[in-house]
């Protein structure tokens, strides 16, 4: 490539959204579908007071985690729409999400190295 | 020791040659490279009689260890520095207008903005792996010979000597405040808490600080190489005085440590009858008695007076009177308790005499009379302390620091002359 | 030294970092004369097509992960200094607060649904799931406040252990949220009714929507890391 | 419950009914264009950017004043200027003023005015959120300064370490108006940054991708991202410090079993992404200010824009090596040390391309330029002492001491305050349309350059000499004889500060003379230094709309494209002028769009604003204060959402004039 490629006037506005494409999500699930997942997060909380109840050794934190988050995502890409949306929505949240994990997880781990 | 010491030395030489190589390719100004050397050089030879506090001066192994890693840093931070400014200032020169037209609209280069990102990149590899061998290195408390606990509160730190078989044994504990004795060449651990804020120990010619907590123990460990007043300072902002909560590490060979410990554990010696001390020992209980622990004090009862320092002041303790004179410093280490004229015996006595002379304690004629004095009369004029009765609602009425008590001139004489008799 | 290797460098610098914009544009153009969500006459731009309301929030709940991180931080940090009989283990009562629990999140799906109803243009709908959606919301937050009130009645205060400060804290923050949300609600049925939103009906109920649900994720972790497991 | 069940695919489209724009309640919209009004009441970016700029500065100058006091009191040994109780209180706010009020709403300034112009918008995302960010910082500020005559300010240090700051230690009001205060103005920040971040992604002109952007707007960006993570970190901890001291709580009460390393922590994850919130603003202003007085682009514009990011990104992982003598335990001391290390890497990455830049270059130095290098040299010195501390066993010796301090000056003043320097130099005739005096601007940078080191540099050899910070008194016996006796250094520190106050006033007499009225100083031509980025290709000041026409961008360094044009053949680049920037704008006027719609003023932001210390004030003195605030509060947001969204001419009061230029008021 010799030339340096500077876009023109017309090429600009032609790459450029219009209103009308403005990004809806119409496309997301229905409502029989929202149904559906509120029904299978009703169960997994089920689930997890079971197993508070239940005793299964050391597992029961890891999977108790791990249906917590099932539900979290659960609620996040289907009721609030990130999986359906523009990608850049649940980017955001996640840049949040993921420092606040890090820099608290961090934290707390400090503070079981006292006293050495 | 010294054997792990020496392999480390020649990393970190060796580490200096390196990145000095590095910078030949970028560094025109060879001669600037020198003189900062040489400024370094100059640094380090100047510190001969400085600041007591001097964090370049180490004076036993701790600090030795943090020394020998701190200063080939500095080193590379300071060629680092002369490298950057050597090519910027080359080029605010060369580049400067000079009527040439305008220059090509370069955009970059990336490999070569690659290889520069590179470089820090590895030059902190050679700072980063020594940090880690020395944190490790000074995390090592295996070879403990003493151990002192030391609380801090507002504004002083109370040291204490619990029964253990190190420090050459301590049959019954050893109550101090201020200044902390040790024998030199021993590892001493300090264990620290807190009685109120965070404070932190710091003797810098002995080793790094490190904060003392409430509700936590650390630990900071002490040796020096040679008899020695070693001055420290609180360094965590702990309120109002903290720039007067000071303390001393004196350093002392065996024997005289061992007189040291022996003259604090000996028992109380009640003043002659009827002398100014004896009226000095009676107004010691009825006013000062609550707060301070003098061992062996009795009342007219013949009961040993327990102080209760607890219900008196806020942190719950004050410092410990039996051997006063036996320490030179008082209130944090803020005010002399020794005479300027005597005051350079001791503390520019050569390194042998250092644990005699320090033992002698203050004797009438040395004594400070003058700050001491305006401490029992008005103690928050002379160091600020939370004591004004109006303002103490949060405390329950508890000061921080001691009170001002009203004293007569008269009872300042009795209880000087008492007080002289602490050694 | 040539231009190609300027735009090159920019070009694969974008390529590296996998810069968002890709998900938009070919080139690297995702500028656009679009005009905003609130509907006036090409004053704004929107460079990705996206509604400023709808990025402010997202944002914002974003940052509350922060917020709450460091709520739930000193909770986890503080949750075994209390005295003895005065603990978690003593005081939760599991198959009430999985019954609040559950409310809340049944309240998101009539959120959602409301949502839905408000996308399709179907405003008496919307107003009936988002009013039940408030006083489900409402229910959680009564459920919350008999919580709080028996805990008091058997000796826990705020100030009485570092575990019931942070505890409190912890939950107050969540049930103001919650509350917030509720007002939130009420206020857009009122304003829906009298046709008083500024900007687009659907949109703004996205938008109480996800703050909502954000609530119920919040809840969602609280449940299981401050009441599931024991102490 | 009923289950809508309706075919997804039918497009139920609302008909957005247009909303009634009959005024709302009993407030119509202002609508002054002149007079106070038209300040208080504005939605512009530019006029927001203007205040947020002055209020700043005053700040700057009441921060100084302190510290001017506290090198007063540090002058000569046992100082008696200043109580102890005062001299605490002293560097408190000293450093709260210059970091919250100071540097953070500078450089808010600065963004504000700059990132819709350096975007082609022709305003913010939110224009009302953006007068409420403005008026919650001053109000915020005022009310963190009124603590001085409430019963005295805050003296726990500007870290505020527990349990130093509970109620018991420190007894006064002062802590109280403090996290109150910080509270506040956090508020101010997070909004504020909302607002940027969406205006950056959302409404850039057709053309202007991200790897467009100008620099100043990535760094900024990247600084609101920090702003948004981090605030909320400081807000928890002031929550639990305020429920601490006013509702009882024990969160930092040993007694109560609890661990004072908490508020440690919360401190510094928020901290440490601060000090990059102060300096990146200025790290992308002289990103600016080096390709326009080298004429040459910034070298390697996405190393700097991405190392920008890294800086924030790492920023995230080093708060702990402000506790490297906290007692972490060894485990994490050397993860943080080595962490702390790696983030000289992307910093040395500007370093290297600021020089680069220059380097070839045809250099030009103007006060901005000279202010520019001094950035990089100051805070490179700066920098380098901060890779020493992160040498945790060497900042065990470090820590806490003078040493410190003189870092943290040299990258925060040599760093962050020179930046913003050099934008006022640069950008002053851009706002204001007159050039300030590059004679007096010589002066007032090599004031300041000298000041700067006298003061700043001496504390050096005092930290290293062992003298710790926040002390009212240093003492005699303390201060040893040789070369590096800490007397004569607090000396030369102190006088410092007197070169570097005039330095600073020097900038002050500057603005004077150039906007005195009467005076003779002319209008700047509308491209004083042959500029590159976007925001040049408006007038000088700006119109209220910005710009004539949406600009359509093609190039990094869109305006130097449009003068210049490239003659030469294949890799043979050659830039000739084909058009001056007056020219261009010309262009741009002769084109311009009709009806430009802006947004409307409002009342309801400081209204808004001016509810949060009144309930702030009644945290403190009285519960009932804190319902009035929170009902002037919801009044105020109820008025805001039901401002209509399009504002006809009938809702101003008085209605405005006809619109003669095309320009018509809009809400946004
Ligand atoms: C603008 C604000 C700012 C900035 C940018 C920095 C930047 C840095 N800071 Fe600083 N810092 C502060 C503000 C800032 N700091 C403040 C306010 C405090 C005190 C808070 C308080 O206690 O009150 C503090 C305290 C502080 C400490 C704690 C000290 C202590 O209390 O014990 C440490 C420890 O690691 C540290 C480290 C660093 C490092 C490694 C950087 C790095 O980002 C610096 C990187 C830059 C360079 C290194 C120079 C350029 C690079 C090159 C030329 C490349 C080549 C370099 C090498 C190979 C080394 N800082
Ligand atoms: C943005 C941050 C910022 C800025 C710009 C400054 C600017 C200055 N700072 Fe400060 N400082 C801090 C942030 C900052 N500082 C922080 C975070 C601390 C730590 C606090 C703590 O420990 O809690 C601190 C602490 C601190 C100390 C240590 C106090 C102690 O530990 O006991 C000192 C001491 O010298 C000091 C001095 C100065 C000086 C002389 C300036 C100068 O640059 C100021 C220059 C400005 C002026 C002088 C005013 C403008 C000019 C005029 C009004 C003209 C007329 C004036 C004169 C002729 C004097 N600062
Ligand atoms: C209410 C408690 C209280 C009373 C009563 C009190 N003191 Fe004190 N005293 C203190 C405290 C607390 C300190 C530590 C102050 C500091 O250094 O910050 C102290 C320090 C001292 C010191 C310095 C000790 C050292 O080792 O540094 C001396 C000497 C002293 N007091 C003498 C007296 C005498 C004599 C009296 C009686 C007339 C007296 N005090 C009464 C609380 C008290
Ligand atoms: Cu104790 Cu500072
Ligand atoms: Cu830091």
């Amino acid at each position: 490539m010799t030339e340096t490629h500077s876009p023109t006037d017309d090429e600009i506005l032609a790459a450029t959204p219009h209103a009308d494409e403005k990004h809806d999500n119409l496309h997301g699930p229905t409502d029989k579908q929202f149904i559906v997942i509120f029904v299978v997060l009703a169960v997994v909380t089920s689930v997890e007071v079971a197993i508070s109840y239940a005793d299964i050794g050391p597992l029961f934190l890891p999977v108790l985690l791990l249906l917590m988050v099932a539900k979290f995502f659960g609620v996040v890409w289907y009721f609030m729409h990130v999986k359906f949306d523009h990608q850049l929505f649940g980017r955001l949240f996640y840049i949040g999400l993921g420092l606040a994990a890090g820099v608290y997880v961090i934290m707390l781990t400090t503070f079981r190295f006292f006293g050495a | 020791m010294s054997l792990d010491r020496t392999p480390r030395n020649e990393r970190t030489s060796m580490q200096v040659a390196k990145s000095t190589t590095t910078f030949d390719a970028v560094n025109p100004g060879r001669l600037a490279r020198l003189g900062s050397v040489a400024m370094l050089a100059a640094l380090v030879a100047g510190c001969a009689n400085d600041a007591p506090q001097d964090t370049w001066q180490p004076a036993g192994e701790n600090a030795q260890k943090i020394h020998d890693l701190q200063w080939p840093v500095f080193l590379v931070a300071g060629l680092v520095g002369v490298a950057v400014f050597g090519v910027l200032f080359y080029a605010l020169w060369r580049y400067r207008d000079t009527g040439q037209p305008i220059p090509k609209q370069i955009h970059g280069r990336p490999k070569l903005e690659i290889g520069l990102t590179i470089l820090p990149a590895v030059i902190l590899i050679f700072v980063a792996v020594p940090t880690v061998g020395t944190l490790i290195d000074l995390a090592d408390t295996d070879d403990t010979d003493c151990i002192i606990n030391v609380t801090g509160q507002q504004w002083w730190w109370e040291i204490d000597y619990p029964v253990q078989d190190g420090c050459g044994g301590i049959s019954e504990p050893i109550i101090t405040s201020g200044q902390m004795v040790i024998e030199v060449g021993t590892n001493v651990i300090v264990r620290g808490t807190s009685r109120d804020v965070i404070h932190s120990w710091w003797i810098p010619r002995l080793n790094g600080k490190r904060d003392m907590v409430p509700g936590r123990v650390h630990t900071n460990r002490l040796q020096a190489e040679a008899p020695g007043i070693y001055a420290g300072q609180c360094t965590e902002f702990c309120g109002l005085s903290h720039a007067n909560m000071r303390m001393e590490v004196i350093a002392m060979e065996h024997d005289d440590f061992e007189a040291w410990k022996a003259n604090q554990l000996e028992a109380y010696a009640a003043p002659e009858p009827e002398s100014l001390a004896a009226e000095g020992e009676s107004t010691f209980i009825s006013q000062c008695a609550r707060c301070h622990q003098v061992n062996g004090l009795e009342n007219s009862d013949g009961e040993l007076i327990i102080a209760r320092p607890d219900l008196n002041v806020w942190s719950g303790a004050a410092p410990n009177l039996t051997k006063l004179m036996t320490r030179n410093t008082f209130a944090g280490a803020s005010f002399d308790l020794l005479s300027d004229v005597c005051r350079p015996l001791v503390w520019e006595a050569p390194s042998d005499l250092v644990g005699e002379r320090y033992n002698e304690g203050v004797s009438a004629d040395c004594l400070n009379e003058v700050d001491l004095r305006e401490w029992l009369r008005n103690p928050p004029a002379k160091k600020p302390m939370y004591t004004d009765p109006t303002k103490l609602e949060a405390t329950n009425g508890l000061p921080r620091g001691m009170p001002f008590l009203a004293l007569s001139e008269d009872q300042i004489d009795q209880l000087i002359a008492y007080l002289l008799e602490r050694k | 030294m040539s231009d190609s290797v300027i735009s090159d460098t920019v070009k694969d610098a974008i390529d590296i970092v996998k810069d968002h914009a890709d998900d938009v544009h070919d080139h690297d153009v995702h500028a656009g004369d679009v005009a905003d969500d609130h509907g006036d006459h090409g004053g704004h731009h929107s460079s990705l097509g996206l509604s400023n309301t709808k990025l402010a929030m997202w944002l914002f709940l974003g940052s509350e992960c922060l917020l709450f991180g460091g709520l739930i931080s000193t909770y986890m940090l503080y949750r075994n200094r209390h005295s003895a009989n005065l603990g978690p283990d003593q005081l939760w009562d599991i198959p009430f607060t999985s019954a609040s629990s559950f409310v809340l999140l049944t309240s998101s799906l009539t959120m959602v649904l409301a949502v839905s109803a408000a996308t399709r243009g179907d405003l008496r709908r919307t107003k009936i799931f988002l009013t039940v959606t408030a006083l489900l919301g409402g229910l959680f937050v009564a459920g919350q406040i008999y919580e709080f009130t028996t805990f008091y009645r058997e000796g826990l205060g705020f100030t009485t252990s570092l575990f019931s400060s942070s505890f409190f804290t912890l939950t107050g923050f969540h049930g103001v949220h919650v509350s917030v949300g509720i007002i939130m609600l009420i206020a857009l049925v009122g304003m829906l009714s009298k046709n008083k939103v500024s900007g687009d009906n659907a949109e703004t109920v996205e938008m109480v929507g996800l703050y909502w649900h954000f609530v119920d994720i919040v809840w969602i972790i609280i449940f299981t890391l401050v009441y599931l497991i024991p102490a | 419950m009923a289950i809508i069940e309706r075919p997804a695919d039918v497009p139920a489209v609302v008909v957005p009914t247009p909303t009634a724009s009959t005024n709302f309640g009993y407030f119509r919209r202002p609508v002054e264009t002149t007079g106070w009004k038209s300040w208080a009441f504005t939605v512009d970016h530019k006029k927001i950017g203007i205040m947020y700029g002055v209020a700043a500065m005053f700040f700057f100058l009441v921060g100084g004043l302190e510290a001017g006091l506290i090198r007063w009191q540090l002058a000569q040994a046992d100082g008696t200027i200043l109580s102890a109780d005062k001299y605490n209180q002293m560097f408190t706010m000293h450093a709260t003023t210059m970091v919250f009020l100071f540097v953070m709403p500078m450089a808010a300034a600065f963004a504000n005015y700059f990132i819709p112009l350096q975007v082609g918008a022709r305003d913010v995302a939110f224009p009302r959120l953006n007068a409420l960010s403005l008026w919650v910082f001053i109000f915020g500020g005022v009310f963190l300064n009124t603590s001085w005559f409430l019963g005295g300010a805050a003296d726990g240090g500007w870290f505020m370490y527990a349990p130093n700051s509970s109620g018991i230690f420190s007894p006064s009001n002062g802590v109280d108006f403090w996290a109150l205060g910080l509270q506040i103005t956090g508020i101010a920040s997070l909004v504020g940054a909302i607002n940027l971040i969406v205006t950056v992604l959302n409404m850039r002109a057709p053309g202007m991708s991200m790897m467009r952007m100008p620099i100043f707007t990535w760094m900024a960006f990247v600084v609101q991202m920090l702003l948004l993570f981090a605030i909320p970190v400081i807000t928890v901890a002031l929550f639990l410090l305020m429920f601490q001291r006013s509702y009882g709580a024990t969160f930092f009460s040993v007694e109560a079993g609890a661990d004072p390393l908490l508020w440690q922590h919360l401190f510094w994850i928020f901290g440490h992404p601060e000090v990059y919130i102060l300096v990146l603003p200025s790290f992308g202003i002289i990103s600016e200010v080096l390709p326009v007085f080298s004429r040459k682009p910034l070298f390697g514009y996405p190393f700097v824009v991405f190392s920008g990011a890294a800086i924030g990104f790492v920023g995230w992982g080093v708060w702990a090596h402000h506790m490297f003598a906290s007692g972490l335990g060894p485990v994490s001391v050397a993860v943080f040390s080595v962490a702390t290390m790696a983030i000289a890497v992307p910093t040395g990455v500007k370093i290297i391309n600021w020089t680069l830049t220059v380097w070839g270059g045809k250099l030009w130095f103007t006060t901005a330029m000279l202010f520019a290098i001094g950035l990089i040299v100051q805070f490179t010195i700066g920098g380098l002492s901060g890779v020493t501390h992160a040498v945790a066993p060497s900042d065990t010796q470090q820590t806490d001491t003078y040493y410190i301090v003189a870092h943290f000056h040299y990258v925060i003043f040599g760093g962050a305050v020179l930046g913003l320097f050099a934008g006022f130099y640069y950008w002053w005739p851009k706002v204001f349309g007159k050039l300030l005096s590059e004679t007096l601007g010589k002066w007032n940078f090599w004031l300041m350059i000298i000041g700067m080191n006298l003061t700043f540099g001496p504390m050096h050899i005092l930290g290293l000499q062992g003298q710790p910070r926040r002390m009212y008194i240093w003492t005699d016996y303390r201060a040893g004889e040789g070369f590096f006796n800490l007397g004569f250094w607090n000396l030369i520190a102190s006088l410092g500060t007197i070169v570097l106050g005039v330095g600073i006033f020097m900038f002050l007499v500057n603005v004077w003379v150039t906007h005195r009225p009467g005076s003779t100083t002319l209008a700047a031509p509308e491209d004083p230094w042959d500029a590159r980025s976007l925001e040049w290709m408006s007038t000088s000041p700006p119109k209220p709309h910005n710009y004539d026409r949406t600009p359509i961008v093609h190039d990094l360094d869109e305006f130097f494209h449009r003068k210049y044009e490239d003659v030469g053949e294949g890799d043979d680049h050659d830039y000739v002028l084909r058009a001056s920037g007056a020219e261009v704008i010309a262009e741009e006027e002769r084109n311009a769009d009709a009806h430009i719609h802006l947004p409307a003023p409002s009342y309801w932001p400081i209204v808004l604003a001016a509810a949060l210390p009144i309930m702030a004030y009644g945290v403190i003195y009285n519960t009932l204060l804190i319902v009035a605030g929170a009902a002037v509060a919801v009044m105020a947001m109820f008025g805001w959402a039901l401002e209509p969204a399009d504002a006809e001419p009938s809702d101003f009061d008085p209605p405005p004039p006809e619109p003669a230029t095309g320009t018509e008021l809009a809400n946004v």
